[in-house]
């Protein structure tokens, strides 16, 4: 009980912004890994008498134009969203952070190659980087994970290095240079625990800019294929029908928006923790 | 104690150290900027030897290119001892904020590699003690530290490895006066009680006349004067030590 | 006559979970003309003190009580109008690091001239050359030059020359100086010190000096107040307290002051 | 001025790095453009002519010259898809893209500044939290949702434009704006949410810094502080955001253009791609990375106006 007590203080006294962020988070995340295991429809059903059907008790966010369920395809689509939004996260933050350290702690011709290259392709937007890399690898789930992945390395190297550049300087890693430290050991066990409070906050947002992203891509049809569902291309489909059933569009954009808020509410947060 | 201690530890010939404005692949041309200008000196075994200069005279500088963390210069610097270690002088920056102090005390060792880690232990635990301070600050992080918790924290570290020579770069300026004569104290003492030598980098005047056997004055990365201290605090010869000594009040 | 008087002053932080007292029922004078030192270690309040005196307290977030009366005035508790009148005319600051305390994207001239532009009806040109001549006073060579440089292309000694120029610029009766030689080297340090001291000289202005470094109050300071914690331990006339210190924290901080003696070990162990 | 040389010349190499890039990775691509030109007619002899036709057979480095030499005449190949040159099918569509980047930035700038001084001035206030609140819930509406809410309300509800409508600038100048002004807002939303906290953000940074302190202790009023001496430090990061932003507007009126229905470059690049129509692609990305290159360069100038510090470096 006192355990509890004590536990509950301790998440009073986080910022207002990360409490709320994470209960969204919490709750997103919830859903989405019921979602995996039950729907209350079938996502792929369709029913032709309850086409473009409205809210109701039986389908809580309507049907689509086939009379699938739309509650069920949301949670599906999250699942997909989500899934790619990690795996290109975890591409990004590896190559990031190996990039971002070797041209930070380094320095001279490394850094300059590495950072030419990295300016080059950080000048483009990330989303159109990604639309690039798409139309050479093509479309479909681990293809837009491998796209975005790519895409999205560029601004997490900038941020890995400039953290590592920052510290380099420090007196503790000179000390840690004079107790016989290699370069790699400096990098990683001494240099790399202190950027993770940055890397943390720029994951979270990071993970706003994926899932905004991917959502965009399937939007534009050139992201997630059918079957697999996906928030962006369920607007897209829901724009044709935005005036005889904008609870179809509104609903899909919602969660969508919940999701991305939860994510930056909590990396704000974090970052304001500071 | 110079009849016992006529061993020499760091001979440092002709040294020159560079630095490097501007590195870039295109337009930007590099330029050499020298920094130390031919110094020459050396420490022997038991010595404490005070650096004298104010910023930007190249005492850090000099520091580093002794103790191997810049290589970029030129002449000779021949050491007849293990790694010489250093102390910096700002104790906020000196230790990883992300270790506990132990990790952070055990670390030299845990690189080295060839003890075992209970012994490591019970090293950093003693060294803990030698510098004053209680055994739960083992268990803390620097940010959860004093001033002079941290550099006395810093010269245990240091003293892991046990050097011979202990390079103090301003070790005391970023603390109150109170705290300095501690750490001046504990410094004199691990001096005496480990025949350690140091090399006392200071702009204090007053502090390296505590501390030190012998002093180097240093201008622009040169050199100026050298000296007992006794003897250079009352018959300063260059200009400079003659106007460093009245900027201090020190005249006799 | 009496420039200044400090009467009862409290301050205490209310921005985090627990009330903070950082200065306690602080009492000083300071006459017309004097020079008057606040010594103290970090944390003993001497530069809350000074930013009270300067009116440049938070305004939210804190409890303030007590009485500085300025010609007779009591600037803790005016209207931020009337205080705007007396800061930078009568009132002037010099702080710690010149570097930051600088506008780092206004030229020099601009930053010295701005007291006379908010305090004053001069014209452009009067402006002109009352910055020049003020420069030239600070000691500083080619005033013209320097007038039209940024912050960041002169030295620190430079830069701290720059912010006594513009503190002084519009002749104020009292100049608050906050640690200002701490950031810089010996040989530049006694340079100020001497130039306090002229200006002080020339012109009769009142100057608070505080700082950590007795040696330096000493040198400078007819009278000095020691604080410490937020409570003023002792103050009298400067020589007095350094020969015969009474408060036993005094004493401490007089033997802590480094000096030209060999310390011995025996007599104390660490 | 040197330093606008020196730009001007990092601005050179970086663009034809990219051009190499982009040349390079469609190079890599699985599949023969010759064969997929032909398609079902493709015979083993009818790919080889069309390829020594096309010049395929040529080694890498010759094509690339080729082809950035061309692309600097304006010659930019011809389309795979619709057989006419690229320059034809592209050349129409920069001007609206153009035009609709360019106002989403007039909009941004407008609302974010003026938020941004608000909010900061107010910090800590009620209205403050409230518009940091409504700041992170815009930031976190995707402007193509935006875009579809507009549409909703504006075009469905209100009647106000014809969804999916759309008049050409060489018809009509002013209508062309108007239907403009909702894609142009959609994007805005977010981006000047987030320009509006930066500067939030900025300008309290600058507030605490020492020459506030000092700026206050000449006797400046609060308000001669934040217009005398924050507001260009507090600048300084925010146009480097604004360049960004710039950037990144391109990237999303791509996305924009296809939920109004407006024919700009994106439209042509979402069908190239679906085509693998890649001369097409490889001109707009060629197209699209000179634009931001030159935003950056411009950014990076107007920068080193405002910072006399970057000079001297």
């Amino acid at each position: 009980m006192g355990k509890l007590t004590a536990r509950l203080e301790e998440w009073k006294k986080k910022p207002f912004l990360l409490r709320i962020g994470l209960i969204m988070t919490g709750i997103s995340i919830f859903f989405i890994f019921v979602g995996i295991f039950v729907t209350p429809y079938d996502p792929e059903a369709m029913d032709a008498s309850s086409k473009l059907a409205g809210i109701s008790f039986k389908h809580i966010m309507g049907c689509d134009n086939f009379g699938r369920d739309v509650f069920s395809r949301v949670l599906k689509g999250s699942a997909t969203t989500l899934f790619i939004a990690t795996g290109t996260i975890g591409i990004g933050i590896t190559g990031g952070i190996l990039i971002g350290a070797f041209a930070g702690y380094f320095g001279g011709v490394l850094d300059e190659l590495l950072m030419r290259i990295n300016d080059a392709a950080l000048a483009f937007p990330s989303v159109l980087l990604a639309l690039v890399l798409i139309s050479l690898f093509g479309t479909g789930k681990y293809q837009i994970i491998l796209s975005m992945g790519i895409a999205f390395i560029p601004s997490f190297a900038r941020i890995v290095r400039g953290e590592f550049i920052r510290y380099r300087e420090m007196d503790y890693v000179q000390q840690a240079k004079l107790i016989g430290a290699g370069s790699f050991r400096i990098m990683f066990v001494h240099i790399l625990p202190n950027t993770f409070r940055v890397l943390v906050s720029s994951i979270l947002i990071g993970f706003n800019n994926a899932v905004l992203a991917e959502a965009g891509l399937s939007f534009l049809g050139i992201g997630v294929q059918p079957p697999d569902a996906s928030l962006g291309r369920m607007l897209s489909e829901a724009q044709a029908y935005l005036f005889s059933r904008p609870g179809y569009a509104l609903c899909v954009g919602g969660t969508l928006i919940f999701i991305i808020l939860g994510f930056s509410f909590s990396g704000e947060g974090i970052g304001r923790k500071v | 104690m110079t009849n016992r201690n006529e061993e020499i530890l760091l001979e440092v010939k002709n040294l020159s150290t560079y630095y490097q404005q501007g590195q870039g692949l295109l337009f930007t041309s590099k330029k050499q900027k020298q920094v130390c200008k031919e110094i020459s000196f050396s420490i022997k075994r038991g010595e404490v030897v005070g650096l004298l200069g104010e910023s930007g005279s190249g005492k850090t500088t000099l520091a580093k290119a002794i103790t191997g963390i810049t290589r970029n210069h030129t002449g000779e610097i021949s050491l007849y001892c293990n790694r010489p270690q250093m102390i910096f002088q700002d104790p906020y920056g000196s230790l990883n904020p992300a270790k506990k102090v132990l990790w952070t005390l055990e670390e030299p060792l845990r690189i080295q590699g060839n003890s075992s880690k209970a012994l490591i232990r019970k090293k950093a635990f003693e060294m803990l003690e030698q510098v004053g301070l209680e055994r739960k600050i083992a268990e803390r992080y620097p940010s959860q530290l004093s001033g002079g918790q941290r550099q006395r924290v810093c010269i245990a570290e240091a003293l892991m490895l046990d050097p011979k020579l202990l390079i103090a770069d301003e070790p005391v300026s970023a603390l109150d006066v109170t705290i300095q004569a501690q750490i001046i104290r504990l410094l004199l003492k691990l001096h005496r009680d480990r025949n350690l030598s140091i090399l006392f980098i200071s702009h204090d005047l007053r502090v390296i006349y505590q501390m030190c056997d012998r002093a180097l004055v240093m201008r622009d990365g040169q050199i100026v004067e050298e000296g007992e201290v006794s003897t250079l605090y009352s018959h300063p010869t260059h200009a400079y030590t003659r106007q460093l000594l009245e900027a201090a009040g020190i005249s006799q | 006559m009496t420039l200044l008087e400090i009467k009862h002053l409290n301050i205490e932080f209310h921005d985090h979970l627990i009330p903070e007292t950082v200065v306690f029922d602080l009492n000083l004078q300071m006459e017309e003309g004097e020079i008057v030192g606040i010594v103290g270690e970090s944390g003993s309040g001497k530069t809350m003190t000074a930013l009270a005196v300067a009116g440049l307290l938070p305004r939210h977030g804190m409890k303030k009580t007590g009485e500085i009366l300025f010609d007779s005035r009591n600037l803790l508790f005016c209207d931020r109008k009337v205080l705007r009148t007396y800061q930078g005319r009568e009132i002037a600051m010099v702080f710690q690091e010149p570097m930051t305390s600088l506008n780092p994207v206004k030229k020099i001239g601009w930053q010295v001239e701005e007291s006379l532009k908010i305090h004053t009806d001069l014209s452009e040109e009067e402006r002109y050359s009352r910055v020049v001549q003020v420069l030239q006073d600070v000691e500083l060579k080619n005033p013209e030059e320097i007038y039209h440089k940024y912050p960041h292309e002169l030295s620190g000694g430079m830069r701290q020359r720059v912010m006594i120029a513009a503190a002084i610029v519009c002749n104020p009766r009292l100049l608050i100086a906050d640690e200002i030689t701490t950031a810089l080297d010996v040989t530049i340090q006694d340079q100020i010190i001497k130039l306090l001291l002229k200006i002080n000289k020339a012109t009769k202005m009142g100057i608070l000096f505080i700082s950590h470094d007795l040696s330096l109050i000493r040198r400078i300071c007819n009278r000095v107040a020691v604080m410490k914690d937020g409570y003023l331990v002792e103050e009298g006339l400067t020589d007095q307290i350094y020969q015969n210190p009474i408060q036993e924290y005094t004493k401490r901080l007089i033997a802590a002051v480094p000096k030209c003696e060999k310390i011995s070990l025996e007599e104390e162990e660490v | 001025m040197k330093f606008i040389i020196k730009k001007a010349a990092s601005l050179l190499i970086t663009l034809v790095f990219v051009s190499l890039l982009v040349f390079l990775s469609f190079e890599f691509i699985p599949g023969d453009p010759a064969s997929s030109l032909l398609g079902t007619q493709a015979t083993p002899e009818k790919v080889e002519a069309l390829r020594e036709e096309m010049g395929l057979n040529r080694p890498t480095l010759v094509r690339y010259l080729d082809w950035s030499s061309g692309f600097i005449r304006g010659d930019m190949g011809t389309s795979y898809s619709y057989h006419i040159p690229v320059k034809e099918m592209v050349g129409g569509k920069v001007p609206i893209t153009l035009a609709l980047t360019l106002l989403s930035f007039c909009f941004t700038v407008m609302i974010a500044i003026p938020l941004g001084i608000y909010m900061a001035k107010h910090a800590g206030g009620r209205l403050d939290s409230f518009l940091g609140v409504l700041n992170q819930i815009m930031m976190a509406v995707p402007a193509f949702f935006a875009g579809i809410l507009l549409t909703f309300f504006f075009g469905l509800v209100l009647h106000w434009f014809t969804p999916g409508g759309f008049v050409s600038y060489e018809v009509n100048l002013g209508k062309f704006f108007s239907y403009l002004i909702l894609p142009a807002i959609a994007i805005a939303i977010p981006k000047s949410a987030m320009t509006a906290k930066l500067l939030r953000g900025s300008i309290l940074e600058q507030s605490e810094l020492d020459y506030a302190r000092t700026a206050y202790s000449r006797g400046n009023s609060t308000n001669d502080v934040l217009w005398k001496h924050l507001l260009k430090n507090a600048m300084i990061p925010v146009i480097t955001f604004l360049g960004m932003v710039l950037a990144d507007m391109i990237a999303g009126s791509i996305i924009i253009e296809q939920v109004f229905g407006i024919p700009g470059l994106g439209r042509i690049l979402l069908t190239s791609i679906a085509n693998r129509d890649y001369p097409v692609v490889q001109a707009i990305i060629m197209i699209l990375a000179i634009a931001v290159n030159l935003i950056n360069t411009i950014v990076d100038i107007i920068y080193h106006q405002i910072d006399p510090r970057i000079k001297y470096q």
